[in-house]
């Protein structure tokens, strides 16, 4: 008796097969839910973060804040940061009478090394995206990217320097074609 | 006789030209339904939608190296694929696509079908075996009990229905069914019609009976160390086979190329591609039954159904016989 | 009888060699893995078999080891946490919190209530992609192709709300020593309540399509018994253990965080098999939802990291902390230990699914390889976690 | 604790502040009753969650974490594996799975346990198998007293001096040796 119950049981179960068919027909019916990417733009690139850059500062968005103080590259914890100081620039003559007078006066000599960063390596290949770099920065210097087509043939691809990566997008970019000269002869 | 062997001939032509192209076709539309079934597109960059991404795959497959195992048995390794792939071209033989419309008008058709589709376990057996594989051994070895078994529900189910035709030709079975959907033997016999679609996914090794092959167990199975060709060759005998258990059902069930308005081979594609569709629904739809599951199903479900079917049917026979009575 | 029609052959490596040693008279040793489709990733399973029946079963892991542990002694504490991205990528913020956890007790540093519930929200929507990425490749490991296409579709949906206060998808590295590194904003919180509905709706589907599927309940029901005591002998915890009865969830016994305030069950099954497991899963998602909403309506204003929270140049004071929470998979719990110095003395990770797996080998024995692989996959495996 | 551990021979147990460090009890047992506490540990309901080894001055301590499955706790048994000859009996018997613990311990510490049925390398390569990665250099070392949480004694062997804090004196008097040496 039980086992005619049981092969009972097991043939009104069989209705489960066609319940799983009618979702998976309705489904075939319903539309894509695929983005056809390159053809189409994907939707939730903009949250996304890529790659670290440098924020330019107030006055000129293509000059970096960063004011070379390696936090960034102390803080990380895949040491994939280096930033290069820049040299204190060799002074005029007349500066060096400025400053020698100046000594004479017994005021301290005022430094007049620009603060933003000769270089600033940045390896992606070792990043993990942590954003460590970025709260540790006293200036608000980096911030991600939201570049999500980064792509490379090698390794060295990614090991670039933020500060060139700035200057090629100042360079790309169109709007104030006067600061372009500018900021380059200054470099 | 010279006439009969032109036939041949030329039914041999078209159906390895068909079989290419129906291997093709089936690629695709598989891809293609899956696709969909899954909420994503399938193939669409190669022609458009992707319709010729099968015949890219097929370029691919043949541009790929052949290689074969160390320690394989050079021999049966390579005549493994072939042989798949060469009975299912005889299957296509006795097939009624449309009044006349056959190659080989034998009395013994379904015979010769039910007899050549047994020896495609024989490849898979052979590829397993050959390729010094131990997943392939044990794919070989499911291919074996699960075609065994499955054979034999599916040969009494297909009797009942000859049984009630008095026929084994494809052909007379056909002008033995109507044109409309209630003359066709679906209607009496509905318990052989669904043995016989649950038998043919076994035989085939389709999902959710696709244990020679599962991936999630036995990585591929039987066909685990074979690459291009040798690969594309079982994959297009799996679907030739398809089709033929298709036309099969078609033929013995669904009325074969009867049908109102359209002219019969027409019906004839049309009711086979509709079967053929129910099999890729499963595929996608349904998880993989266990070994042993596949097994019970068979022996103590199929089996003992078709037996009481069989029975059934010529206790009716004999007694339309007596009474004279069509029913 | 293959392995030694060959006998020039190289007869495997030194984890076969060893296996093989007990071997039985005619019987077939097979490697599941590395590279093998159910085994989700590099887990490798060397099995004797006896026919298709499994006499003997041994785990072998160790192929994405990357010795999290050993660099957490070269690193600051807070240097550490992006590697807890990365060694769990289904439920990675369950090990964020263990390891800020553990760090927090030992410096004794308190989080703001609000950084307590966005650790909720964001963990328990964590956990629900965890669970869709398990549903979806344990359905792929017994053989159904679609219900992992439609998992990740509400998974995508998480992910891209996670990424709105994370910035990534898989590996966040969101949460820092003293709460989290950014708040949610608007959008991130009007995404998650519209995302509460659309995933109750969801559910029911799932239901229809699989979970009533008499070929599905075949292959779970009475498949792979853990019976309580082989949870306790192997420290199996999390789904496996709640799948055999035991009502261990942290949330419930230990009430860290804000749960005790939460309305929520932590569901047991008294099952015991490869089902109770898959049912213990699915009613949490559930769970999970209904937390996250709670969440949502009760979650205070205020900051998300503490004032002074410690920079990565901190250093831990001496002590030793032991902080567990309740993942995905289970347990998952980080013993520190401090000496004073600029980086931790020792930093333990204890993996849930490292114990989980270890019950396989015994509750494999005897049952066909199909079972096997139902098993295996009804023990949520992710193997960096395993491999540490 | 008291009742269960008792009659065994201890060196050292003291109670702890579980919100505090997250562990209620810790007990530092001799090598040769470690395999008794655990029978008794598996016998009032608690489970293994980790092996661990610290390498300090006075050896490797080996901290076996128990906790019970439905309330909150946990209890930290230790034994100390001399540096010369780091070796301890096995539990994997009473615990089936700590088996794979212990090897993992032998694997990052070097530390072996008579009686693991299978006491091959898990997690690193069969090829490494004499590379502990966790040693750490002499001067590295740090000692018990320092880094492990005392908690509240409740019994101290005689002549067990490892987890007596320092006199005040002598404690103040090098603080800056020891953040040294650390």
């Amino acid at each position: 008796m039980n086992a005619i119950k049981e092969a009972l049981k097991n043939v009104s179960d069989l209705w489960s097969l066609m319940v799983g068919l009618k979702v998976t027909g309705r489904y075939f019916r319903e539309p894509q839910r695929t983005v056809r990417y390159p053809w189409k733009a994907l939707s939730n690139t903009d949250t996304y973060k890529g790659h670290l850059e440098l924020v330019g500062g107030m006055k000129d968005p293509f000059k970096p804040r960063c004011i070379s103080c390696g936090m960034c590259a102390l803080a990380c914890p895949s040491n994939c940061l280096t930033v290069v100081k820049r040299k204190a620039p060799k002074p005029t003559p007349e500066e060096e009478k400025a400053l020698a007078e100046a000594k004479e006066r017994g005021e301290k000599p005022k430094d007049k090394t620009p603060k933003d960063p000769e270089k600033f390596i940045y390896d992606f290949s070792l990043c993990s995206l942590c954003g460590t770099c970025m709260e540790n920065c006293p200036a608000g210097a980096l911030q991600f990217s939201g570049n999500i087509y980064m792509a490379g043939y090698s390794r060295n691809d990614f090991l670039f320097d933020l500060v060139v990566k700035m200057r090629e997008s100042e360079a790309a970019s169109p709007a104030e074609p006067a600061a372009a000269p500018a900021a380059t002869s200054e470099a | 006789m010279p006439a009969e062997f032109i036939r041949i001939l030329i039914g041999l032509v078209a159906v390895a030209v068909s079989v290419g192209l129906i291997g093709l076709v089936m690629v695709w539309v598989e891809r293609k339904v899956a696709g969909h079934i899954q909420r994503r597109p399938g193939p669409y960059e190669v022609g458009p939608n992707g319709v010729l991404q099968p015949l890219a795959d097929a370029l691919k497959l043949v541009g790929k190296q052949l290689f074969m195992p160390d320690g394989a048995d050079p021999i049966l390794y390579w005549l493994a694929p072939v042989l798949s792939f060469i009975p299912v071209l005889l299957l296509f033989l006795p097939l009624p696509v449309g009044d006349g419309l056959m190659a080989l008008d034998i009395n013994l058709g379904l015979l010769l079908i039910l007899a050549f589709a047994g020896l495609t376990v024989l490849s898979l057996l052979l590829g397993g075996w050959a390729s010094n594989n131990k997943y392939g051994l044990l794919g070989a070895a499911r291919a074996v009990a699960q075609s065994v078994a499955y054979e034999i529900p599916l040969l009494l189910s297909v009797l009942a229905v000859s049984f009630v035709a008095g026929s084994l030709n494809l052909a007379e079975v056909v002008k033995g069914q109507g044109t409309w959907p209630w003359n066709w033997n679906i209607m009496t016999q509905p318990l052989a019609f669904l043995i016989y679609i649950v038998s043919a996914l076994g035989e085939t090794n389709r999902a959710p009976f696709d244990l020679p092959e599962a991936e999630s167990e036995l990585t591929a199975g039987f066909h685990t160390e074979y690459s291009g060709m040798g690969f594309g060759l079982f994959f297009l005998a799996e679907y030739a086979n398809m089709v033929v258990v298709c036309s099969v059902a078609t033929a013995l069930f669904l009325g074969g190329w009867q049908g109102p308005v359209l002219p019969g081979p027409v019906w004839f594609v049309l009711k086979v591609s509709l079967l053929m569709l129910l099999m890729v629904f499963f595929r996608w739809t349904y998880p993989r039954v266990r070994f042993d599951q596949l097994l019970t199903i068979n022996w103590k479900w199929l089996m003992p159904l078709a037996v009481l079917n069989l029975l059934a049917t010529s206790f009716f026979v004999k007694l339309a016989q007596f009474t004279e009575v069509r029913w | 009888m293959l392995q030694n029609a060959y006998p020039d052959q190289i007869a495997g490596d030194f984890y076969t060699e060893n296996f093989a040693k007990k071997a039985a008279e005619g019987s077939l040793i097979l490697n599941l893995g590395p590279q093998h489709p159910s085994t989700h990733g590099v887990l490798r399973v060397v099995v004797e078999l006896d026919g298709e029946y499994i006499l003997r079963a041994e785990p072998v892991l160790g192929y994405l080891h990357r010795m999290h542990e050993k660099m957490a002694e070269v690193k600051t504490a807070a240097q550490f946490i992006p590697n807890m991205g990365r060694v769990d990528y289904g439920q990675a913020l369950g090990w964020n919190w263990a390891f800020v956890g553990a760090v927090e007790k030992l410096g004794g540093i308190e989080v703001p209530e609000r950084a307590e519930y966005v650790r909720v929200i964001t963990s328990e929507l964590n956990r629900i992609a965890s669970h869709l990425l398990w549903w979806g490749a344990y359905l792929l490991d017994l053989g159904a192709f679609t219900p992992i296409m439609y998992a990740f579709d509400d998974r995508e949906k998480i992910l891209d709300i996670l990424q709105i206060p994370t910035g990534s998808r898989l590996t966040y590295s969101y949460f820092r020593i003293g709460g989290v590194a950014s708040d949610l904003n608007e959008d991130c919180v009007r995404r998650i309540r519209e995302f509460i509905p659309w995933m109750r709706s969801r559910l029911p589907m799932y239901k229809d399509l699989v979970s009533d599927n008499i070929i599905l309940r075949k292959r779970i029901e009475g498949i792979g018994v853990i019976e309580p005591d082989v949870c306790q002998r192997y420290g199996a915890t999390g789904p496996v253990a709640r799948g055999s009865g035991i009502a261990c969830d942290l949330r419930k016994t230990e009430d860290y965080s804000v749960f005790r305030k939460l309305d929520f069950i932590a569901p047991t099954s008294e099952l015991k098999d490869a089902r109770g497991r898959y049912d213990v899963r699915m009613i949490e998602m559930e769970q999970s939802l209904n937390i996250i909403e709670q969440c949502l309506d009760m979650m205070p204003e205020g900051e998300v990291l503490v004032k002074g929270a410690p920079k990565p140049s901190w250093k831990a004071p001496k002590g030793e902390s032991y902080f567990a929470v309740e993942g995905a998979r289970g347990k998952i719990g980080v013993h520190l230990v401090s000496d004073g110095g600029k980086n931790l003395y020792r930093c333990k990770l204890r993996a849930p699914g490292y114990c989980n797996l270890s019950l396989f080998a015994e509750v494999s024995q005897g049952t066909i390889l199909a079972d096997a692989v139902a098993i295996l996959g009804s023990l949520d495996l992710i193997i960096p976690e395993i491999d540490r | 604790m008291d009742a269960l551990l008792k009659g065994l021979p201890l060196t050292y147990l003291a109670a702890c502040d579980y919100r505090k460090t997250g562990k209620n009890w810790q007990a530092i047992l001799p090598a040769s009753s470690l395999v008794a506490a655990a029978q008794r540990l598996f016998k009032a309901g608690y489970f293994l969650e980790d092996i661990g080894a610290l390498d300090c001055v006075e050896g490797y301590v080996v901290t076996y974490h128990f906790a019970p499955f439905e309330t909150a706790g946990r209890v930290a048994i230790r034994a100390i594996a001399p540096h010369a000859k780091p070796v301890l009996p096995s539990i994997a018997h009473v615990f089936h799975g700590a088996e794979w613990h212990e090897r993992e311990t032998r694997d990052f510490h070097g530390v072996v346990f008579e009686g693991n049925p299978n006491l091959v390398p898990l997690l690193m390569d069969p090829d490494m198998a004499d590379c502990f990665p966790l040693r750490k250099d002499e001067k590295a070392r740090a000692r018990m007293r320092d880094i492990l949480e005392i908690g509240e004694v409740r019994f101290c062997a005689p002549g067990f001096d490892l987890m007596t804090p320092e006199a005040p004196a002598e404690a103040a008097a090098k603080p800056a040796g020891d953040a040294a040496t650390a």
